[in-house]
């Protein structure tokens, strides 16, 4: 794998950078392998590389429907944190903020991972009362979380001029989870695609999976795509969105629903926000990415969508609520919006297991998924290698819910 | 000194000058001006910096394609980034060029030129690894971003967003659009049109064409003169059509509203029919420093003549590869600027442009090489497209056209697709798939009279119409030889493919050569089309460019997805009028005005109810207060207000059943005048709600609910009717805003009531626990209900909200002589934490069920089935170990444990074994006592358990979860 | 003041919610009570100061001065009513505001996504829609807009009309 | 924002209207129907890429609860109540 650093800069600055090397190979599409990783979004891409470097299993195909690192990973809000409720959850995701620090070093592709800490703006009692039940238990895994006055929050982000004594919801107090921070999307896709690569996976983009095969005794047998049958006696799905339309060409049914959750940016302005701001009772939150834009997101549309597009009244909502507590946003210019697509479980945990159908594994129900790109990748590459779920994810198999035993994490009986 | 301003012509008004500052600076325009003309016209070349190579950049466009001058405007306008092409220019207006300090003219972050072989694309990815991001990122972060962001909201005028229907939206009032407008509206239709321009006319305000043999602009004054009369047709100028969301619903902004203090207004408009005449955007070509401040698409040279009388350079070179800026380089020639020579990189020029030319060398098959000049341009480079014939011709205004791309951003976002015409070398609408129709140069129409006729075609159809004879217009013909980027032999330096996030064409070699050769791939990692002007002049270059390298068709590389906004809106027009105290809903109840008065302290309760959380006294520290009410109520008497409680009225030969179906308990046994509390679940066995149900009559019911889940038992209930048993006859109601309560409740409670004169009979005889009578309390018609949620004897006394003041100042007044308090929500809570009584939000959370609350005796085994039955006993055989309620009590009295705190095995750091889900001050008990969640908590009481804080464990010991009465005596009393 | 309109909090006036078929309705009530039954949905009919508003299916909502309410009351006789039809006193549950002027279409429509042009909400006509964010029933006036929310919202609807009209 | 055909009102804004799931199959004889069926009743819907039948509650308009069909790749809803037959 060919080195970056700012002396390989220097030495191809002096030919005008032509020589450099491809970030991966475009290899032939072989007629089988060991394992077909289906999806070379942020989740596929990390599990072909740990199944390559921790597992030693490199006689592996990544299969993408259109370009490598075009599912959510290129159209999230970066956002990485581990200020979850629940035990089952609170480790997992301790692990996967870990994995982020390490990862331009361990890639040698640099993620300008920030850690910027993010701050929780409460503006209701029951909020605060759920947030100081989540730090008391997040202190238990190491994952730290502290309150702060609300002067205190102020002075650590200066533009939350609103949410006043006598707004209609005032802000009351945050917390600080300085674990919290933000990375850029493309080099995460593109630093696991060129880590892979270079451990002997093969990247096939534009090669979608029309159809899952399964064998006579019952098993996966491989996969069909319009260049050819590709044959695996394991195929691990990693397409956010997308999960039931595959498992379901195996007749396979999976409690999961694709909603659309969407996101905006604003123009680029000098830095103004140095923090993730989160306000959970406005239900909005945003970062400033170094390109000065501010990033933003909000509610999910209702309803089943494939549509990648923002429901008017969802996003000014969003809005509205954002410029309640930031007034001086209102001058602030929409720079360009998008949606993209999650699959969500009856109790919106993730589902990490081996299905009904040998050899077929699926990875799904992450909301918020990007957070969990390098643990989600360690654990389901360890599924695919060992049979067995990683002792993170073991709250996360489909088990569960054969006695309807939820992992509730967003804490209420109504919020589905 | 206007000095580059033409005596007579243009749109502007030389009676009305404007003075502004530019980076300092004064200077003066006119009225009509944009700020990109006036600053032309006082002839300021040197207007920015560009984002990364902080290189020198004048004017390139004339709209909201401008690619080069941002500015940032300060005072009355603040606001971060603009096109200075798309600012109306008002007097005393001030401008600054953002991203360059201290001025274009002189700017520190220029020094980025020196090292600009270092950081190609995507250089970031490879470098400032070691030893950390961190160290290098606030300064990037500060080189970065453009504008300053707005430090306040506009202090004068507000924004306003407003729904709009109209049959027909017209997007574009240029040719097409006007001509469009006028037979929607002729047809008597609602029209619907926005231009985003200062005055109508479209492409027509730049050029100098005709119309039924007359100037063209007299056409356009006589249309928007006609629709003038239409009461059917709205017509809005400055004001963009920003987004095409589903089932034909559009977003428009309009600015720069007249006496008005709206400053701004987002229009949704829902049309029947949209027609799209958003016109075309002239591309660039690419070569060498085409970047030079003046360098500038042809187009909008000839706007700046045309339109506002300016004279963009004293002599020109015309760079082309098509017949368009024939017609540019006439205008300008006519204006008296010296055109030096037409540069066009076809072989052959068809008689059409040739005669537009007259007398201008042409020079055929040769391409621009190079520009001389840094700060301003002082003559190009040109040759034949193999190198041969390379001449220097001095200019000091270099024009080129790259041909024209329909402006498709509107039809692309309604999911329509495009298609790449070879004739016009560019991406045009294909099939629509939504109620629209694009014309004109939106749809690749490039000549005035087609843009006439598609226009009045769509409208025609639209509308059921018969097409209008259409007026005579000005001939033009175009033809078009793509050249997507220059690579003559000679051809040395940067040529910028996206001028504002400099983007070359070598960036867009190195992504290819590194395997970065998705269109999207290419985009992300060279940021081409990223900027403010999302690669409007530049997009389809960049296409070409790749297409060219990988050898394969523009069809097959095809383009980044269109996002809204076309151009950027602002945050504040997208919200609207809702801002602070009505960014979110709020209620109030009739006694609201006097908690208020009284000095409560009022949060959010809810369901968006403002309530008292606790009516603080003098000095009193907020525990004090809540133990002075809770005392109140334990030791005499409290009165609280209970009108949020949900409330519905179910009337119908089915109600029995569908409440026994609703309920986990039986409710059919009640007789009328009997209550009895009840739970709803979900399908999934998860607790819905509870509340109270009262039989009013054989067939008539109320059920009352939390506070919180009234909506959503609201819709559970007309689902189930409507969708499961359509045919059971069940009526349901919502009365929560009919029936207002205060209830009275405390030892003295029965005293109070009595004192306020009722006819009704009070005695635990006649008015038992869990009964409710009709009468009058205070003279007022009145329903008073025996339930209590604090434990104590409590009267809820129910009355028509007209009547809920007077009741509530009666009671207090009753009240008075038995020291009768007014509780908050704070002492709500402590009172039914000591009951051990559920509160939704604290012990429900999305996993206990009702045994684990010790509420087994509420499932009903005499009932087969009822919601969520089945579930629970199926959650229940599975072998996960259950959280149950219990009560703690802090071995410690004066100790307080967090709520939500978690209970750990000896308080060690381990996995949770419980959590606190509430913890309060007992002024019975005169201790702090908890409730908590532990897993098989109920066969645990004895045990002292452990909670575990971040410094420190807090021992407690295990009981049953109520503290006081647990017979339940005073509350029947 | 940017637009000619203003507004006024209306007092209570009397509401019935009126539920069931047409004909039980009507056999309980007695034909000389109410006004005719409106043929459309969303349409009212009016008869001497009552007005029967056809909301919903087997839906309707009795109108008239409060003045009237005990009267009405006696004839309708929610209490003993039939199990086939449910009618329930409603008249506090809904507050009502009068926007009149030149631009009280204009300010309807800055809370309101119904299309109130007169070829598509006529004379007649009256619906539940959404005002602010808030259900709301919307009929016409002389001059302009009589707009019903929920009685505990009415105190945040003034406060928005407020801001409309600024 | 959808325009969503009530068989009521008509036409109106999605705003006005609460979402109420896709449509399930028939809710089975909890008394008969095995666990695995229960659960896969409660868990499991419908979730094509295309048409997919949904209910939606005109919670803010007159009431009703109406199925229709949208296609979740493009919204457009392919099949109101009226049509339903």
């Amino acid at each position: 794998m060919q080195n970056y650093s700012i002396f390989a800069l220097l030495r191809h600055a002096l030919n005008g950078h032509t020589t450099w090397a491809p970030a991966w190979r475009s290899p032939p599409l072989r007629e089988s392998y060991d394992v077909i990783v289906v999806g070379a979004g942020g989740h596929g891409l990390a599990t072909a590389y740990y199944l390559a470097k921790e597992f030693g299993i490199s006689d592996v195909a990544v299969l993408e429907r259109g370009w490598l690192g075009g599912g959510n990973v290129a159209r999230n809000t970066v956002t990485v944190r581990s200020n979850y409720m629940r035990d089952a959850s609170i480790p997992f995701y301790v692990k996967s903020v870990a994995l982020y620090e390490g990862l331009t070093d361990e890639l040698n592709f640099n993620m300008m991972h920030s850690k910027r800490t993010m701050i929780d703006v409460v503006q209701t009692f029951p909020k605060m009362r759920e947030l100081r039940r989540r730090q008391l238990t997040m202190d238990i895994y190491g994952s730290t979380y502290e309150q702060i006055s609300t002067e205190e929050v102020r002075r650590r982000i200066p533009a939350l001029t609103g949410g006043g004594p006598d707004a209609r919801l005032p802000v009351i107090g945050g917390m600080v989870h300085t674990d919290a921070g933000v990375n850029r999307h493309d080099a995460v896709a593109w630093g696991y695609a060129r880590g892979a690569d270079a451990r002997g996976v093969e990247l096939h983009q534009q090669t979608p999976v029309t159809k899952l095969l399964r064998g006579g005794d019952g098993a996966i047998k491989g996969v069909e795509t319009p260049r050819g049958e590709v044959r695996a006696r394991r195929v691990a799905v990693a397409v956010s969105g997308h999960t039931t339309t595959l498992t379901e060409t195996v007749g396979l049914r999976l409690p999961l629903r694709t909603m659309n959750l969407t996101a905006f940016v604003s123009e680029p302005v000098k830095p103004l926000v140095d923090v993730v701001v989160n306000c959970p009772d406005s239900g909005f939150y945003f970062s400033q990415s170094d390109k000065g834009e501010m990033v933003i997101g909000g509610a999910p549309d209702t309803g089943q969508s494939f549509r990648r597009d923002i429901k008017q009244h969802v996003f000014e909502d969003t809005v509205t609520a954002m410029l309640s507590l930031f007034p001086s946003f209102r001058k602030l210019k929409l720079l360009r919006q998008w949606g993209g697509h999650l699959d969500i479980a009856p109790d919106a945990s993730p589902i990490m297991d081996e299905t009904d159908v040998p050899g077929l594994f699926v990875t799904a129900g992450w909301w918020g998924g990007y957070k969990a790109i390098p643990a989600g990748g360690l654990t389901f590459a360890h599924l695919i290698a060992k049979g067995s779920p990683h002792p993170l994810m073991s709250p996360f198999t489909l088990n569960r819910f054969k006695h309807l035993d939820y992992v509730m994490e967003s804490g209420t009986t109504t919020a589905r | 000194m206007q000095d580059r301003r033409f005596p007579t012509g243009g749109r502007i008004d030389r009676g009305q000058p404007l003075a502004f500052r530019f980076n300092g600076k004064e200077y003066t325009g006119f009225s009509g001006d944009t700020l990109a003309s006036a600053l032309l016209a006082n002839n300021v070349r040197l207007t920015a910096r560009s984002f990364k190579y902080h290189r020198p950049r004048g004017i390139v466009g004339s709209g909201p394609e401008e690619p080069a001058t941002l500015v940032e405007l300060d005072g009355r306008h603040a606001s971060a980034n603009q096109a200075a092409t798309t600012v109306r220019l008002e007097d005393g207006m001030a401008a600054r060029s953002v991203n360059c300090w201290p001025s274009p003219g002189l700017d520190v972050g220029a020094v980025n030129q020196l090292f600009a072989g270092l950081i190609p694309a995507g250089f970031y990815y490879k470098t400032f690894k070691w030893p950390g991001w961190h160290l290098y990122e606030p300064t990037i972060r500060k080189a970065a971003g453009l504008a300053g962001a707005p430090e306040a909201p506009p202090l004068d005028g507000h924004f306003e967003a407003v729904h709009a229907h109209a049959d027909v939206l017209v997007v574009g009032a240029g040719p097409a659009g006007l001509m469009a407008a006028l037979v929607a509206g002729r047809a008597g239709r609602r029209v619907f049109l926005a231009d985003e321009r200062i005055e109508a006319g479209g492409s027509l305000l730049d050029r100098r064409l005709e119309i039924a043999g007359r100037p063209a602009l007299d056409w356009v004054a006589e249309s928007v003169a006609e629709l003038e009369t239409m009461p059917n047709v709205t017509h809005l100028q400055d004001a963009s059509a920003w987004a095409y969301r589903e089932h034909n619903c559009l977003m428009v902004n309009e600015r720069s509203l007249v006496n008005s203090t709206v400053l701004e207004r987002n229009w949704r408009v829902r049309a029947g029919r949209v027609i799209l005449a958003t016109g075309a955007i002239e591309r660039g070509l690419v070569f060498p420093q085409n970047d030079r401040p003046g360098v500038m698409l042809a187009s909008a040279a000839q706007a700046y003549v045309n339109r506002f009388a300016v004279k963009p350079g004293e002599r020109t070179v015309v760079f082309a590869n098509n017949d368009s800026a024939y017609g540019v380089a006439s205008d300008l020639r006519a204006s008296g600027i010296d055109v030096a020579a037409i540069v066009d990189s076809r072989d052959v020029i068809p008689d059409f442009a040739r005669n537009f030319a007259g007398d201008i060398p042409i020079r055929a098959g040769a391409v621009v090489v190079g520009v001389r000049g840094r700060r301003a341009v002082r003559g190009v480079a040109v040759a034949e497209r193999d190198g041969r014939g390379a001449e220097k011709i001095d200019c000091d205004l270099l024009l080129h056209s790259g041909g024209w791309n329909p402006t498709v951003h509107l039809f692309s976002q309604s999911r329509g697709r495009l298609r790449y015409d070879d004739s016009l070398a560019t991406f045009v609408p294909d099939e629509a798939v939504q109620a629209c129709a694009s014309v004109g140069g939106a749809a690749g129409e490039l000549s005035l009279a087609s843009a006439l006729r598609t226009g009045a075609e769509a409208a025609a159809k639209a509308t059921g119409t018969k097409i209008p004879d259409l007026p005579a217009a000005t001939e033009e013909s175009y033809s078009i030889a793509p050249l997507w980027h220059v690579d003559a032999p000679g051809a040395k330096g940067k040529a910028f493919l996206d001028i504002q996030n400099d983007v070359t064409v070598d960036d867009v070699r190195l992504a290819l050569i590194e395997g970065y050769d998705s269109v999207e791939h290419v985009k992300r990692y060279t940021t081409g089309g990223m900027g403010f002007d999302q690669g409007k002049t530049g997009n389809v270059n960049i296409v070409g460019t790749i297409a060219r390298q990988k050898g394969v068709p523009l069809q097959d590389v095809g383009t980044t997805t269109f996002r809204p906004p076309y151009t950027p809106v602002s945050f504040g027009a997208i919200g609207g009028i809702r801002e602070e105290s009505v960014v979110l809903p709020y209620r109030h109840t009739p006694v609201t005005r006097w908690n208020l008065d009284r000095g409560a302290f009022m949060y959010e309760a809810g369901a968006r109810w403002r309530r008292p959380g606790y009516f603080p006294c003098g000095d009193e520290m907020f525990q004090e207060t809540v133990n002075r009410e809770c005392r109140a109520v334990r030791e005499c008497v409290g009165v609280y207000d209970g009108s949020p409680l949900g409330k519905f009225e179910l009337k119908g030969r089915d109600v029995d059943r569908f409440l026994d179906h609703i309920y986990t308990n039986l409710m059919s046994t009640l007789k009328p005048g009997q209550c009895r509390y009840g739970l709803m679940l979900t399908e999934d066995g998860l607790i819905l709600d509870d509340g109270v149900a009262m039989r009013l009559g054989e067939h008539r019911w109320l059920v009352s609910t939390s506070t919180a889940h009234a909506d959503t038992v609201h819709g559970h209930m007309d689902e189930l009717l409507q969708t499961q048993f359509p045919d059971w006859n069940v009526h349901v109601t919502p009365v929560t805003s009919q029936w207002n309560n205060a209830t009275v409740c405390g030892p003295k409670a029965r005293e109070v009531v009595a004192a306020l004169d009722t006819d009704i009979d009070l005695s635990p005889e006649e008015l038992p626990f869990m009964r409710f009578a009709d009468g009058h309390v205070a003279g007022l018609p009145a329903r008073v209900v025996r339930v209590s949620f604090t434990g104590e004897l409590s009267f809820e006394i129910n009355v028509a909200p007209r009547h809920m003041r007077d009741l509530w100042e009666r009671i207090m007044e009753a009240g008075e002589p038995f020291g009768i308090e007014p509780v908050g929500s704070e002492a709500s809570h402590v009172l039914r934490v000591e009951k051990g009584f559920l509160s939704l939000g604290h012990e429900v959370d999305g996993t206990v069920d009702a045994h684990d609350l010790g509420m087994g005796w509420i499932m009903s085994k005499k009932k087969g089935d009822y919601v969520g039955k089945r579930s629970v006993e199926l959650r229940r055989r599975g072998n996960a170990i259950r959280r149950e309620l219990v009560g703690l009590l802090p071995v410690d009295p004066n100790v307080q444990i967090p709520e939500g705190a978690p209970l750990t095995p000896g308080g060690e750091t381990r996995p949770t074994e419980g959590l606190v889900t509430a913890c309060v001050w007992s002024v019975v008990l005169d201790r702090w006592v908890a409730l908590a969640l532990l897993e098989n908590g109920q066969s645990r009481h004895g045990e002292t358990v452990h909670v575990r804080l971040k410094n420190a464990t807090v021992a407690a010991d295990v009981m049953a979860p109520v503290f006081y009465d647990p017979e339940g005596r005073k509350m029947r009393s | 003041m940017s637009y000619d309109a203003s507004f006024e909090r209306l007092p209570i006036s009397a509401c019935f919610d009126l539920k069931g078929a047409e004909s039980a309705l009507v056999e309980w009530i007695g034909a000389e009570v109410l006004p005719e039954f409106p043929a459309k949905a969303n349409r009212c009919c009016k008869a001497d100061g009552v007005s029967l508003d056809h909301v919903g299916p087997r839906h309707w909502l009795l109108h008239a001065d409060i003045d009237r309410e005990g009267e009405l009351n006696a004839a309708l006789r929610p209490n003993e009513a039939t199990p086939e039809v449910s009618i329930v006193r409603v008249s506090d549950t809904m507050t009502t505001f009068r926007i009149a002027g030149i631009d009280a279409a204009h300010v309807l429509a800055i809370g309101c996504p119904l299309d109130l042009h007169e070829t598509a909400f006529p004379e007649d006509a009256v619906s539940f829609t959404e005002f602010f964010g808030q259900k709301a029933l919307v009929r016409r006036c002389i001059g302009g807009f009589d707009v019903s929310v929920e009685q505990s919202f009415g105190d945040m609807l003034e406060d928005y009309l407020t801001r409309a009209l600024r | 924002m959808m325009l969503i055909p009530c068989p009521f009102c008509g036409h109106r804004s999605e705003s006005e209207f609460a979402y109420g799931g896709p449509v399930k199959p028939d809710r089975p004889d909890p008394h008969t129907t095995s666990d695995e069926d229960w659960v896969e009743y409660l868990t499991t819907v419908p979730n094509p890429l295309g048409p997919v039948q949904e209910r939606w509650w005109h919670v803010k308009g007159c009431g009703t609860w109406l199925t229709i069909w949208r296609d979740t790749r493009t919204h457009d809803i392919v099949e109101g109540p009226g049509d339903a037959g």
